[in-house]
């Protein structure tokens, strides 16, 4: 709503993230234009430090890390997006299902949510990254993904079958609308902020997944993303060669994003969350 | 039943619980009651005063052999830990008869004093009579025999040498006669086996195969805590982080040597990976490291007493060679011009410049080495023709020549089949490996050929290696230094009989490259003597090779890496420094004569 | 009264929730019969079970025993078709005007959808008139109205909006869940009187779930009085009110502070 | 002879809005109570009856703010106070408050007993937790409460008994004025009843001495009030005794206001209940002139411009341009 | 209370469910991975040989031996069996260890670790959480938003950095390890001193981290609270400010517990990151370790530990919770 939205950009919290995160999209996205090298070619010899031809140095294979980090910021977006994506329309479709039909489908799906709860994502997500064969960043970000719904899901639910017996409902019903419709127009807009701000939660949590699981070395093959830049530094011993470069810029820029993400939730949730109570 | 840790007794006399908690105090007592701890130094630190940590200038300090939590000390359960492990003549605890010294390839006297050849098809080794069992008994002969009928008996890692055996006996109580196999004579691997076969004694084995009731499975249980063998040190402690070994000062090899060996007691660090090694190798808290060190001239830039073998590049002295190996059934790889142009198109420079930190001498492609060792089996003018360089133009140019034309993403097609893309593969977090593959997926790149890179765990890399699910592979074929060499390297490389066909698993040539000629040469060269013969046969093989390119090497590594830091110990030998002892981190073959040189 | 035509029968209604130590019986074998144009009160205190009926009347909620017929025929609703037919001819009014407004939807679409629902096809003038029409009704402007969100209207105008839904709807059948409950006394009696005009014009059937004993008076032709889960009493209103029969009832007229006559605190 | 235990002038209290704007929920409200009097405010919702509420309180908390006037209890005027010093000597011990939701004003996590030790302690903390103990019980049992419930957490008491609780709370330290903001408004008749009974105990055994009730229930009011005030938008519109207030009312506002009393008596079916229409003024924008002309059906142009004073007729206040006798011929014509 | 043990009887039934899951998907996970673990035990033990006949022996008896050969839901079968009677197997890669004495060794690290370092962590997150809520200003404005950037930094690197700054660079404490690789493990002041020297610095990792993650949830739960109305009502009636903050803190307070629940249950398997940067000697290493081996049988056991873990924690948690906060008991019950 209009209204929210101009309360949205009152407040510092939401605008220092969004400013950052855009910026940061702004950059990974128009460099790789003005720039149309190839991140992977080996152009330098391992660990150069910084100089003018390359702003950030070399990393171990000899590469241009400043051009890498600007794909390798695209990549963890990318991948956080997707993961987010994924773990917050299976946390609604499961939350809502569960929150909106009740009953057995509700203890069911309930029961898997809690099971999916208690049973450690990131080890699971250890477990799959190393039996799949093919790891491509589309398949990694789904991994995570799928490993990360169940909290979504709980609180979608939670909602959902509270507004279920809102009025409102109970009017769309007598007035013959069909259950999806009934959720989508009735239910979805409640919870709309709510899941927005889980998305970008999902989001952010993605990015750090993608970060740790590739430092495992259990990341995807033959792209960049800041955790493989990090994974190679440190493979490479960057940091006992001295060289800062390889390793501290990729884990700013992780830090940076996840930061704005988690500033804009933040002031989401200051303006969001009073009406949800009222 | 073993107890799993062994615990020194503390100053005060009681026995503390091992912080472990892994330990059944009750197999203490049954373990005193056997033969092989008779001695009670075996598991005691010599100087009962201060037992809470070793002396830093007693000790030496190594790591890079050990990565995960020792088992056993047990050479027939198949993976002992440190210093026991099989494979690479290690000398510290138990002794073979022969130590090869990779400088000259020559063996050394240890346990036996002389080998000579009576006939084509005997082999006599005679044994030194000042050589006993640290429990005090003495080796003879039996012992010998024993250990070589042990492969016999059962399935363990010398088993293979009785397929060229015939039979082992005493001759004497301090010599033994090696009969080789009339089917399948191969003089090679038996030299290999007396610098690589441990000798164990009977008097102990011999209980535990009976307690065992012969029983592989179960004697594969015995952790075998306190070895009794012949070397110079004993196990004094381990746990998961370290193991620990004292000098044996009644070692019968006081006599051979001349002294003791200089440290009192040898700790081997458990490190998680290579920069927890590599950052305690930097601070001196390790003296010996045979890891993998990335940039290792840093290491002395600001003064600190680290050396290598070598002072400049290459640093190490190579001792195998990582290769790449095509899978043949694969469409586009079947064909030898693609593998030429792509063994053209490595830039070998650059993967010795960036992946191994210049550790790896130019690149001169052949079955051998580019040691004094084994470039003499080859005729270096006659192959010369054959060798590639790097040289993307010429790659270019061969794919041009046999049609294969690029697409519109770049990458060519030959004969309807896209070049590309093809998986090279090789184990996650081996580091240098790991950069290789990417210069060579790099390298690829530029004429048009689409290679990714792989990087799974070990036992998948193992399993795809093996059942040829593969595109492209890199492994290492036949590495270590022994007597076989070159032919045993040919032999992993080319070598097509007894190969299970694809989605079976294979342990030597594992592209399923096939040419009756090669495996004649295979054949014929363990048993030749004649050294012209020799070169003619090894030149013909190389040919062969360099024709087909069943395999690409990509680098010369050293098979073990020695880097010594001289912070507490000083004298490790060097090259030049005319003591011959071999850059075998002072614990393999002949490289154990480190010990009695260095010093604090 | 009994001469116009009987439109919903119950028989036997009941309805447990839960089972085994936590079994509620929220409706306990009820009887009624809801005539055409009759308006009805069911009263009783919190808690009694007039929501839970209220819902099994609406179809919102499944009976567990009992059965009702509507226009003399056992009423069916097992398929979403047959629920929507029987949908038709029913509206409901609930006690929270503040749930019972989709808070993201504005007024216009609410009442849209109203004229849609009735399967009605006109033009953009002739839907504003029917709209504006309806909100002159409730006494509402609604030029003020159309493009405001529910939030942003008070109590009563969110109250007044229903009853203008209704009025648009012409239901057969309002049921009315507390309509005024949230309202104070001069909102509630603007509302009251809407909807006795409802009736008279439209001889719409009007069930009114109350615990105001004197609004239900006020209002309707017949009372049920409810007690936990069981109807004690029922009649026309004056007979329920001026002599009531059970103690219940008794008790309930007593307990509520009156003007005229003294209110027994003892 | 009577004193004013509670006197209140040209009180004026804001909310501020998100949007920075303020809301005078309180505008210029004037009274006074007597000792040992009852008081009932009775207004449409939203009128301003919870703020004033809390306003005579004399705490102010975000977005409530003070704006003018004073409020005097024993001729003590509160608001020139400090914090700690309204907080020990007035807040609790003088001037109490039921709040209008009690089924959130319990702390969820805390044993009622615990809570009133803690009271106790602000203001008796000479008492020993014995001597606090009886005394609740000996409190709670007057108002047939089991000490039952001083051990229990206030989720587990049902509506009413809370209702009951929070009346034990407020009252506990005798104050002089009890401020009760719709304490029966969530109860059920039979509930309602029981409380009222409650605080008319209170009353007579003079635990506290006087009473602020508010509720937009006028028939209770004529029930437990001395007087009645009516609000509108902010305002006083009209205070008298509460059988002049129900029967003969003097403001057209009020008049219109019990018009739509409904009660279960004879005759009370079939006869038209006076509606209002429109609604309240956003008190954002209140118009000028009378609050109330946009909706009364005798407003004029006079009305609609001029500020209206209050007037005073026989001891009963009003605000409203005409005299009785106009309002009083007005009404009559309308019977007719 | 018959009800509230119904409760937890259904509870535990789901946790069973639960349980049974797991112990699956600890079993089948792992053995999705198309690799050969035992090809690579072979391997090693075949180095050097030649003769393919003895290399496929040598391969079949270990397949035998570790009952690979078996279907699937065979070796599940004896696996679930084993279970029954405290038997996990023996490690492919460590063989011929147990898992269970393996599992033993590691589990004192981990704990000794992780579970001070919670309990630190999560205290002083509340207290940063609350007073950000409570006092605003500079925690609000400064503090708050470090610890937020703090907790976006990914585990890893922070260990990481950490490590270089604190230990390379600085020297202030020792890279890896447990304890000092000089000494022997015993019981005296320079081991024990040596262990808390190494154990500071994952310790402080953290610390770190769990306090972002708290302060974020507990700021949003005082503020919460504090607009609760009970808040008010406490004020109204003179309590003080500092023992309403701890109202408030209690309050907010308890539903960190179940945060407080989680980590501890998922501290085993949480330790992982931190033990690997660290070489610390405890679960996740193994597990890490056991993972790159495809070592199943220490796989499934460590996940095993990891979920039984889990599970406890989290029943627990919903045990005393039900006791200390009535808030939740009441939804519990609600919830049947
Ligand atoms: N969904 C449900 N599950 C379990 N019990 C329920 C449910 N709905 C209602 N009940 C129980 O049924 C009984 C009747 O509830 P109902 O809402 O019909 O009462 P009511 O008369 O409408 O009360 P109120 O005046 O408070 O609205 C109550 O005891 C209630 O606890
Ligand atoms: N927090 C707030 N911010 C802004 N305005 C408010 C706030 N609370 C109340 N108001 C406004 O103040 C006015 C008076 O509110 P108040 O709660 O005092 O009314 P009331 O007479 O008690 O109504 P009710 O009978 O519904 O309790 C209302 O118009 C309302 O819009
Ligand atoms: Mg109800
Ligand atoms: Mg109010």
């Amino acid at each position: 709503m209009k209204n929210s939205l101009n309360i949205l950009i009152k407040s510092p919290k939401f605008m220092l993230g969004a400013g950052i995160f855009i910026v940061m999209l702004a950059l990974v996205l128009i460099f790789p234009m003005i720039n149309k090298k190839d991140p992977l070619e080996m152009i330098a010899l391992a660990f150069q430090p910084p100089s003018s031809q390359l702003w950030l140095g070399s990393d171990n294979f000899g590469r241009d890390l400043f051009l890498e980090l600007m794909y390798g910021i695209q990549t963890s977006i990318r991948v956080g997006l997707i993961a987010g994506v994924f773990a917050t329309v299976i946390g609604l479709i499961i939350g809502l299902a569960s929150g909106y039909i009740g009953g057995i489908v509700d203890n069911l799906l309930t029961s898997i949510t809690n099971i999916f709860i208690v049973i450690p994502s990131f080890i699971i997500l250890i477990l799959i990254s190393v039996s799949i064969n093919s790891r491509s960043s589309l398949v990694t970000a789904i991994i995570i993904g799928i490993t990360s719904w169940p909290w979504t899901a709980r609180a979608v639910r939670a909602q959902t079958s509270s507004l279920r017996n809102r009025d409102h409902v109970h009017i769309a019903k007598i007035s013959g609308h069909s259950t999806p419709r009934i959720i989508v127009f009735e239910i979805l807009p409640y919870i709309a902020s709510y899941v927005v701000m889980a998305f970008v939660l999902q989001t952010a949590s993605g990015i750090l997944s993608e970060a740790s699981i590739s430092m495992l070395g259990l990341g995807p093959y033959n792209t960049i993303s800041l955790g493989i830049i990090m994974n190679w530094a440190l493979v490479f011993e960057a940091p006992v060669a001295g060289a800062w470069w390889a390793f501290i810029p990729a884990a700013l820029s992780i830090a940076l994003i996840t930061f704005s993400l988690y500033m804009m939730n933040t002031g989401m949730d200051e303006i969001f969350n009073p009406k949800i109570r009222s | 039943a073993g107890c799993q840790t062994v615990q020194p007794p503390s100053a005060t006399g009681t026995t503390t619980p091992p912080a472990q908690g892994e330990t059944k105090p009750a197999d203490q007592g049954e373990k005193a009651t056997e033969p092989a701890t008779t001695e009670p130094a075996a598991n005691q630190p010599a100087t009962s005063g201060d037992a809470k940590e070793t002396p830093r200038n007693e000790t030496l300090y190594i790591n890079g052999i050990q990565w995960g939590p020792p088992s056993n000390f047990n050479l027939l359960s198949g993976n002992p830990a440190f210093p026991i492990n099989y494979g690479n003549s290690r000398e510290l605890v138990y002794e073979t008869l022969f130590m090869i010294n990779q400088l000259d390839g020559k063996l050394e006297p240890l346990l036996g004093t002389k080998y000579e050849w009576t006939d084509d098809m005997t082999l006599h080794i005679e044994l030194n009579k000042d050589a006993k069992w640290s429990d005090g008994k003495p080796f003879t002969s039996d012992d010998v025999v024993y250990t070589y009928q042990l492969g016999k008996k059962y399935d363990i890692n010398w088993s293979n040498y009785w397929a060229y055996i015939a039979d082992v006996t005493a001759d004497g109580p301090n010599a033994v006669k090696i009969m080789l196999n009339k089917d399948n004579p191969n003089r090679l691997t038996v030299l290999d086996s007396i610098e690589l076969i441990p000798m164990m004694p009977k008097h102990i084995w011999e209980e535990i195969e009976k307690k065992s009731n012969n029983d592989l499975a179960t004697i594969r249980k015995e952790v075998n805590a306190n070895p009794v063998a012949t070397g110079p040190y004993k196990i004094y402690f381990y746990n998961d982080q370290k193991i620990t070994i004292v000098r044996d000062d009644n070692y019968w090899g006081k006599s051979l040597f001349g002294k003791l060996p200089a440290p009192k007691y040898i700790t081997h660090v458990i490190y998680k990976d290579n920069a927890a090694g590599d950052l305690a190798f930097k601070s001196g808290q390790v003296d010996v490291s045979q890891q993998f060190i990335p940039q290792v001239w840093n290491m002395w830039k600001n003064g600190a007493p680290i050396k290598t073998y070598l002072k400049d590049a290459p640093y190490y002295v190579p001792g195998s060679m990582p290769s790449i190996f095509f899978n043949f059934s694969k469409k586009g790889l079947d064909n030898p011009d693609v593998r030429r142009a792509i063994a053209m198109s490595i830039d070998y420079k650059k993967i010795s410049d960036l992946a191994m930190s210049g550790y790896s001498a130019a690149m001169q492609p052949s079955l051998t080495l580019n040691t004094d060792a084994e470039s003499k089996y080859v005729d270096q003018a006659a192959i010369k023709s054959l060798q590639w360089t790097t040289d993307v133009k010429a790659a270019n140019e061969l794919l041009d020549s046999i049609g294969a034309k690029k697409g519109k993403d770049g990458i060519r097609v030959l004969n309807g089949t896209r070049l590309g893309p093809f998986e090279v593969e090789c184990p996650y977090g081996w580091s240098d490996w790991n950069a290789a593959l990417e210069i060579v997926a790099q390298s690829a790149k530029a004429i048009g050929i689409e290679i990714r890179t792989k990087f799974p765990e070990a036992p998948v890399w193992t399993n795809d290696l093996q059942t040829g699910k593969f595109d492209i592979i890199m492994n290492t074929p036949a590495g270590g230094v022994n007597p076989s060499q070159p032919w045993s390297r040919a032999h992993d490389i080319m070598y097509s009989k007894e190969v299970a066909p694809l989605g079976e698993m294979a342990f030597w040539n594992w592209g399923r490259y096939k040419n009756d000629k090669a495996d004649q040469i295979i054949d014929k060269i363990p048993s030749s003597t004649d050294q012209a013969e020799l070169k003619t046969l090894y030149t013909d093989l190389t040919k062969i090779w360099l024709t087909d390119i069943p395999s690409i090497p990509l680098m010369y590594r050293p098979w073990v890496f020695h880097t010594v830091n001289e912070s507490v110990w000083k004298g490790f030998p060097v090259d030049g420094d005319g003591s011959n002892i071999p850059p075998q981190i002072a614990m393999d073959g002949a490289g154990i004569r480190a010990l009695y040189q260095i010093h604090n | 009264m009994s001469s116009r035509d009987l439109l919903i029968r119950g028989r036997g209604i009941t309805k447990v929730f839960g089972y085994g130590a936590a079994k509620t019986t929220a409706v306990d074998t009820v009887d009624f019969d809801f005539h055409k144009g009759e308006i009805i009160s069911i009263v009783g205190e919190s808690g009694s079970g007039k929501t839970t009926l209220a819902k099994i009347i609406m179809g919102l909620l499944k009976e567990s025993g009992g059965s009702i017929d509507y226009k003399g025929q056992p009423r069916v609703l097992r398929r979403h078709a047959d629920r929507k037919k029987y949908w038709k001819d029913i509206q409901a009014i609930f006690q929270d005007p503040f749930s019972s407004f989709n808070l993201f939807q504005r007024v216009e679409k609410l009442l849209l959808s109203c004229i849609r629902l009735q399967g009605l096809k006109l033009t953009k003038d002739e839907q504003f008139n029917k709209m504006k029409e309806a909100c002159s009704f409730v006494n509402l402007k609604f030029e003020e109205l159309y493009n405001k969100y529910p939030f942003e209207l008070s109590g009563g105008q969110m109250q007044r909006l229903m009853i203008a839904r209704i009025f648009m709807l012409h239901p057969k059948v309002l049921i009315a869940d507390e309509p005024t409950s949230m309202v104070d006394a001069c909102s509630r009696s603007t509302i009251l009187d809407m909807l006795l005009k409802l009736r008279d014009e439209n001889e719409m059937t009007i069930i009114f779930i109350t615990h105001d004993v004197g609004l239900a008076y006020y209002v309707s032709d017949t009372i049920y009085i409810m007690e936990k889960g069981q109807i004690v009493e029922r009649g026309p209103a004056e007979d329920i009110i001026l002599n009531p029969q059970h103690a219940y009832t008794r008790q309930l007229i007593s307990d509520v502070p009156k003007i005229h006559t003294a209110w027994d605190l003892g | 002879m009577t004193t004013n235990i509670l006197e209140v002038s040209g009180l004026k209290t804001y909310y501020k809005t998100r949007l920075k704007e303020k809301v005078f929920a309180v505008d210029g409200v004037d009274f006074v109570l007597e000792d040992g009097k009852t008081l009932g405010i009775a207004g449409e919702s939203g009128c301003g009856k919870s703020t004033l509420a809390l306003s005579l309180m004399g705490f102010y908390f975000p977005p409530l703010h003070y704006g003018s006037g004073s409020i005097q209890i024993h001729g003590r005027d509160i608001m020139k106070l400090s914090k700690e010093q309204l907080r020990t000597q007035i807040s609790g011990r003088e001037i109490a408050y039921i709040p209008q939701a009690a089924m959130n004003a319990l702390n969820p996590t805390l044993r009622i007993i615990r809570f009133i030790e803690d009271i106790m302690k602000e203001h008796r903390p000479e008492l020993t937790k014995k001597q606090v103990w009886d005394m609740a019980v000996d409190r709670f049992e007057t108002l047939n409460l089991s000490p039952k419930v001083l051990r229990s957490y206030p989720n587990e008491l049902s509506g009413g008994m809370k209702q009951r609780t929070v009346i034990a709370i407020s009252t506990i330290l005798n104050p002089k004025v009890l401020i009760a903001d719709e304490p029966t408004s969530a109860l059920d008749v039979t509930s309602q009843k029981a409380v009222i009974k409650l605080m008319k105990d209170l009353l007579d055994k003079q635990f506290i001495r006087s009473l602020v009730f508010i509720t937009h229930e006028l028939p209770l009011l004529y029930h437990v009030t001395d007087d009645i005030m009516v609000m509108y938008a902010g305002e006083i519109v009209e205070r008298g005794t509460a059988e002049q207030m129900i029967f003969d009312p003097l403001h057209p506002y009020t008049k219109k206001l019990m018009g739509s009393i409904i009660v279960p008596e004879e005759g009370m079916k079939g006869h038209k209940l006076a509606a209002i229409p429109g609604t309240p003024p956003n008190l954002k924008h209140v118009p000028a002139g009378c609050r109330f002309a946009e909706r009364c059906s005798y407003a004029q142009d006079i009305c609609r411009q001029n500020n209206v004073a209050v007037q005073e007729v026989e001891g009963r206040q009003y605000r409203c341009h005409f005299d009785t006798g106009t309002l009083k011929e007005w009404y009559a014509n309308e019977q007719s | 209370m018959n009800a509230y043990a119904k409760y937890f009887v259904k509870k535990l039934f789901w946790y069973l469910v639960t349980l049974v899951i797991a112990v699956s998907l600890n079993f089948f996970l792992p053995r999705m991975i198309e690799g050969n673990p035992v090809a690579m035990i072979v391997s090693q033990m075949t180095k050097g040989m030649t003769d393919s006949d003895t290399i496929k022996r040598v391969y079949e008896t270990f397949i035998q031996e570790f009952g690979v050969d078996k279907p699937l839901w065979q070796q599940f079968l004896i696996y679930v069996q084993n279970l029954f009677t405290g038997n996990l197997g023996t490690s492919f890669g460590l063989y011929p260890k147990k898992v269970t004495d393996i599992l033993a060794s590691a589990v004192p690290w981990t704990i000794g670790l992780q579970l001070p370092a919670i309990l630190v962590g999560w205290i002083l997150g509340n207290v940063l959480g609350a007073v950000a809520a409570y006092k605003k200003g500079v925690f609000d404005k400064v503090i708050f938003p470090v610890a937020l950037f703090v907790n976006s930094i990914p585990f890893f690197t922070l260990a990481i950095i950490m490590l270089y700054v604190f230990a390379l660079t600085l020297g202030w404490f020792p890279l890896s390890g447990g304890y000092d690789f000089q000494m022997i493990p015993q019981l005296s002041f320079e081991f024990i001193g040596s262990v808390i020297r190494h154990h500071t610095l994952p310790f402080l990792s953290i610390v770190l981290v769990t306090i972002g993650g708290q302060a974020i949830g507990m700021r949003e739960m005082s503020i919460y609270e504090l607009n609760a109305d009970y808040v008010l009502y406490s004020k109204l009636l003179g309590i003080r400010d500092s023992r309403i903050s701890r109202y408030v803190f209690r309050n907010a307070m308890l539903p960190q517990i179940t945060g407080l629940a989680l980590s501890i249950g998922t501290m085993v398997g949480g330790s992982l990151i931190c033990e690997i940067v660290f070489s610390y000697p405890g679960i996740g290493t193994w597990l890490f370790t056991a993972i790159r081996q495809l070592d199943y049988p220490l796989i499934s056991g460590c996940t095993l530990l990891i979920a039984l873990s889990v599970l406890l924690a989290n029943f627990t948690i919903d045990i005393i919770y039900g006791f200390i906060d009535p808030r939740i008991k009441a939804s519990q019950m609600e919830d049947q």
